[in-house]
């Protein structure tokens, strides 16, 4: 699928409507990270880039009694015979629930949704810029894209694990014990003061996103960001996921998480993160 | 099939206004959408005069049992909704009712002059719950000021006229029965309860509003009351809204004294939830009361 | 130690009116309450002129993250808890603050004079608020009579005057500038919010009350937005209470703008619940806002 | 402890303040119902009729994400050796959750609370009356009274697995499948027919007790009534648990659950029962 034309119905794989189950098949630590594996025999392959909303079918909603209410959005990893592949980290009640998931428990999932990345054009080569949790949707991009390089940056080695899911990677830790001691930007710097024929992918927090828009924009580098916000519904149902474009407000999970750097004044996102 | 406001309806669940964007979910999820539509009648997001592009985000906060939200009614203003979204919402297989806001009475009356002489539209929802710019109160808390808006409007359609009551009213049966005898054809409730959240970062307001509205399980008693406390004052019928999560409290709304229900923050947690409900309730009804009990 | 209203409290915490009666405690666990006593001032139930037998069973109904209650404000009676009841509260650890109502302003003015003057009492809140009782219009969601009311019998102690506010009203802040402008030396809220339920084998309402009160998890969004609201249009202190379970919550209510915080639903579930709330409190309030949100 | 006082204090054995943790030790069917036994090592032995609440520390409020939010009250069926334990029925969110709990799970509990059983006077020898799940209370009480007759009603053959926690029982049940086919107030008219120079001590649904009660009254027997209502708290501090008596409303976590039948006009409490 190298060179897909950038239709928007290209990046976007319909969803069949209404939530469904989907088994555990397993669920391991990968550093810090868990990835989570389900069956999906009904949903079709989604595109890189997409989306999916998760709830466990058990006590979603247990603990102390409150949350987690509603579902959580999570990128797609890999998607193969009929397989979902998440990436996750446990910072709150959802994905702390999700994260202790065993196999033969289940979930609700509702995706593909959402619209996923578009290949280069112009000749440019991709260059995906992750950072942490954010490696997910940028993996199964560079598998579809048969390679290209992956500057990822991590809090330290434990997250740094990570970093094996994808290929012909560069890694920067904040305190150094893997790979160099500084920002994934600053690996980005140097990449494209070498070379800036490319196009950025990028996935991480909003301080990280914007520094690669910013630099991006200043090198005249094309960039597709895909973003986080807080999300109810994932679908276009309640306008909670809004974020400021050029353009004005725009419904994340409707016309994004995948946006071009270019449309946004800032990537520094109210109300995301951690 | 069951009759409201001379609108025939397959069952008696639809959505709440603002909590499903058909034309959003079509792009999602494809036509499966328009055959399998879960609800009986769809209610548009609030159409205001002017567009708006909503409040500044973060707009969402998860609560216990609850949704607290700050959209800020987002929409493409009066005209942008009759020429872009009009057209989209008439592929629906089921009645359409336009829900609608002005911030004075004119802006009122042009809208449902304007959105009411369409063929498309079945009947229309006055959301009533916004501040009235001279007083700052909201419009809706105020038996008075809303039945001389909804007199006022009244004469101007020929379709069915649905006001859409506040909650956070010292009185919603007086408002209610102002609303009634200024000749409102149905009255829909509840919307969302006032509420806030601080970011545990900085404790400064969470919502990019500041304040929002508290929607879901949280809020099902005092739709169940309000409900109740409505039905017991006018004989117009009634959307009865709020928390319905399961057959079982769209059963209770309907005995509070609704003869609809509507679905809100459920559909967050399953687009096809109002599908779910319709079933249950018919499952629920067609057993005798001690079944229902048990059946819990 | 925090100052509050002129008492000085050991910690922020104290008791919901109506949720923890301290006689009846020491009857289950003897004399660990005194010695343990989870609250910095104690809050008695309301207090009535006439007793009340309270209203007919059931009175509670579980709900989402919460509960439904139509007690119906059981007491003794003014003489009753003068000569039963306020000796053994005297021998409480700490403060004793007395709620009152009536059911007109002559009784709240015999109430207030007659329990103003004991030694053993260090303030009053006046209840205008509980939804449970027909008193006809609930006196606390006006402004006016909540002001005229309070202007009535300030004069008639020299004890704090906490006036406790209604959450079932459109315009609460008004409502507290009044009480406030009239002599009210702090204010609490919230009471609970009216709800119902229905009895799933009879359709008919559940509670021998019809409606009742919502307490618990399921106000808290509720409670955090009219104590900022009343913060914002008042300069005295306020005791913020309704759903608070932890003591992130409790911060969540400072942060609104309450001085003192109240727990009522939680120390159902857990008898000693006001002392871990004060612990998790003060646990909280020694770590930076950063370690905070961690931490929650 | 066979003819004890009937002061109250002696009814009464007070509780610990505030909920303390208790290691679940097991929890076996028998029949329809589930014995749970916890440890409770910093907990005082209770009097005969008391009761405890209890939640589970984990996922309470879990499931639907909603119920079960307050605790449930149990009365104690036997304790000894700093152990309690506990008959329960599932037939609602709450009895659902505790009849799922294994070794190792946690409870939260708080008690003993309540008053409970004094012994006969008067030379009048106990007779037990039990309905259903209401088996619990008279167990420890018929170990404390070193005996007596119990007569036990259940709904089936399932349910009457019970009787074996008792002693010198006779059996009705509704369809017949154990012990005699009808009502266990059958059992009583026959038994105080032929000696009537009883205490009766029964605990059972609200329309059986209300028989007992009448019965007893009609032929001036002593009926001591353990009696349930929904309860919010269990030590006295909501009022939500009135039960309307000659004298007035009485909270009934605090002075009861077994009332002297004579106080009652009738014990079809309101809200109570399936
Ligand atoms: C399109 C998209 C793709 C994503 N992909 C991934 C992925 O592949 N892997 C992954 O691990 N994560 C991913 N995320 C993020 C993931 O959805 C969040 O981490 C998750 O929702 C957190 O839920 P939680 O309950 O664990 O934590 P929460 O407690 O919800 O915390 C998450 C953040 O939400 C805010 N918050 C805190 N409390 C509340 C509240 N009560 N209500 C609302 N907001 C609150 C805070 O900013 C907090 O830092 C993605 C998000 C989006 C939108
Ligand atoms: C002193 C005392 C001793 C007891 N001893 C025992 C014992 O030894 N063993 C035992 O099994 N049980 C005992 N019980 C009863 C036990 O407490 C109840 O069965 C239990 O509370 C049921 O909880 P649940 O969540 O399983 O069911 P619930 O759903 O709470 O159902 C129980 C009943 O409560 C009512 N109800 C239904 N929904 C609600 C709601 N939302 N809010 C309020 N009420 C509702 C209905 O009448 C229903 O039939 C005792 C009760 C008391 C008061
Ligand atoms: C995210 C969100 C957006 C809403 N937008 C509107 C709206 O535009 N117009 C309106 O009348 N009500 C709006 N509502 C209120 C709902 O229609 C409904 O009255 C309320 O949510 C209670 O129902 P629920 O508990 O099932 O969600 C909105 C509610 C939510 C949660
Ligand atoms: C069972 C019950 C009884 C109450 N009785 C009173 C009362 O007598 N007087 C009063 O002012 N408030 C009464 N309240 C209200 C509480 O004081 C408190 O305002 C409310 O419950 C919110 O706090 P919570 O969510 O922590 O329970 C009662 C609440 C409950 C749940
Ligand atoms: S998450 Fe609901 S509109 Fe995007
Ligand atoms: S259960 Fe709360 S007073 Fe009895």
């Amino acid at each position: 699928m190298t060179g897909a034309a950038p239709l928007i119905e290209d990046r976007r794989r319909p969803a069949p409507f209404g939530r469904r189950r989907a088994a555990v098949i397993d669920n391991e630590g990968i550093g810090a990270y868990r990835l989570l594996r389900c069956e999906d025999p009904a949903g079709p392959s989604p595109r890189p880039g997409q989306f999916y909303m998760l709830a466990a079918v058990q006590r979603w909603g247990a603990g102390a009694g409150e949350r987690p209410f509603l579902p959580r959005a999570f990128s797609v990893m890999r998607a193969r015979e009929a397989r979902l592949e998440f990436l996750l980290e446990d910072v709150g009640p959802g994905t702390h629930r999700l994260a202790e998931l065993a196999p033969g428990d289940e979930l609700w999932i509702t995706g593909p949704l959402g619209i996923g990345f578009t290949a280069p054009v112009d000749g440019r080569r991709p260059l995906y810029v992750g950072g942490g949790i954010g490696i997910a949707p940028l993996a199964i991009w560079q598998d579809e894209m048969r390679g290209g390089a992956a500057l990822l940056g991590f809090r330290d080695r434990q997250h740094a694990a990570g970093a094996a899911l994808l290929r012909d990677v560069s890694i920067a830790t904040d305190d150094g014990s893997a790979g160099r001691r500084g920002l994934v930007t600053d690996l980005l710097e140097d990449e494209l003061s070498s070379d800036d024929v490319r196009t950025v992918y990028a996935c991480g927090p909003p301080a990280m996103l914007e520094a690669v828009r910013a630099m991006c924009a200043r090198r005249e580098v094309r960039a597709q960001l895909a973003m986080e916000v807080g999300m109810a519904c994932g679908y276009g149902a309640c306008f909670g996921c809004a974020v400021a474009t050029r353009g004005g407000y725009l419904r994340l999970c409707l016309d994004g998480p995948v946006l071009d750097a270019a449309e946004l004044e800032s990537a520094l996102v109210p109300g995301a993160g951690h | 099939m069951i009759e409201f406001c001379g609108l025939s309806l397959a069952h008696p669940i639809v959505n709440a206004s603002g909590t499903f964007d058909a034309i959003a979910a079509r792009r999602c999820f494809g036509d499966e959408v328009l055959e399998r539509f879960p609800f009986a009648a769809f209610v548009s997001k609030t159409v205001t005069v002017a567009p708006r592009e909503g409040n500044p985000p973060p707009r969402l906060w998860e609560t216990a049992a609850g949704l607290i939200n700050s959209i800020g009614l987002p929409n493409k203003g009066l005209e942008g909704f009759l020429i872009e979204d009009l057209p989209r919402l008439a592929e629906l297989p089921v009645p359409l009712i336009v829900n609608v806001m002005g911030f004075t009475p004119d802006e009122v009356a042009s809208l449902v002059q304007e959105i009411g002489v369409r063929g498309e539209v079945a009947a229309l929802e006055l959301n009533v719950s916004c501040p009235n710019v001279e007083s700052g109160l909201i419009m809706g808390s105020d038996a008075g000021e809303t039945g001389a808006l909804v007199a006022r409007v009244r004469p101007l359609t020929t379709k069915p006229l649905i006001v859409k009551l506040t909650p956070n009213a010292t009185d919603v049966g007086t408002v209610a029965a102002a609303a009634e005898a200024a000749g409102a054809d149905g009255l829909s409730l509840i919307n969302t309860v006032r509420g806030m959240a601080l970011n545990p970062r900085s404790a400064t307001p969470w919502l990019g509003g500041v304040t929002g509205g508290v929607s879901g399980p949280a809020i099902r008693a005092v739709a169940v009351a309000q409900v109740a406390e409505v039905a017991a004052r006018v004989s117009v019928p009634i959307v009865g809204m709020g928390g319905v999560e399961t057959g079982r409290d769209a059963l209770d709304l309907l005995r509070a004294g609704a003869s609809v229900v509507g679905i809100g923050t459920q559909s967050f947690r399953d687009p096809a939830a109002g599908t779910r409900v319709a079933r249950e309730l018919a499952q629920l009804r067609s057993v005798g009361p001690d079944r229902i009990a048990a059946g819990a």
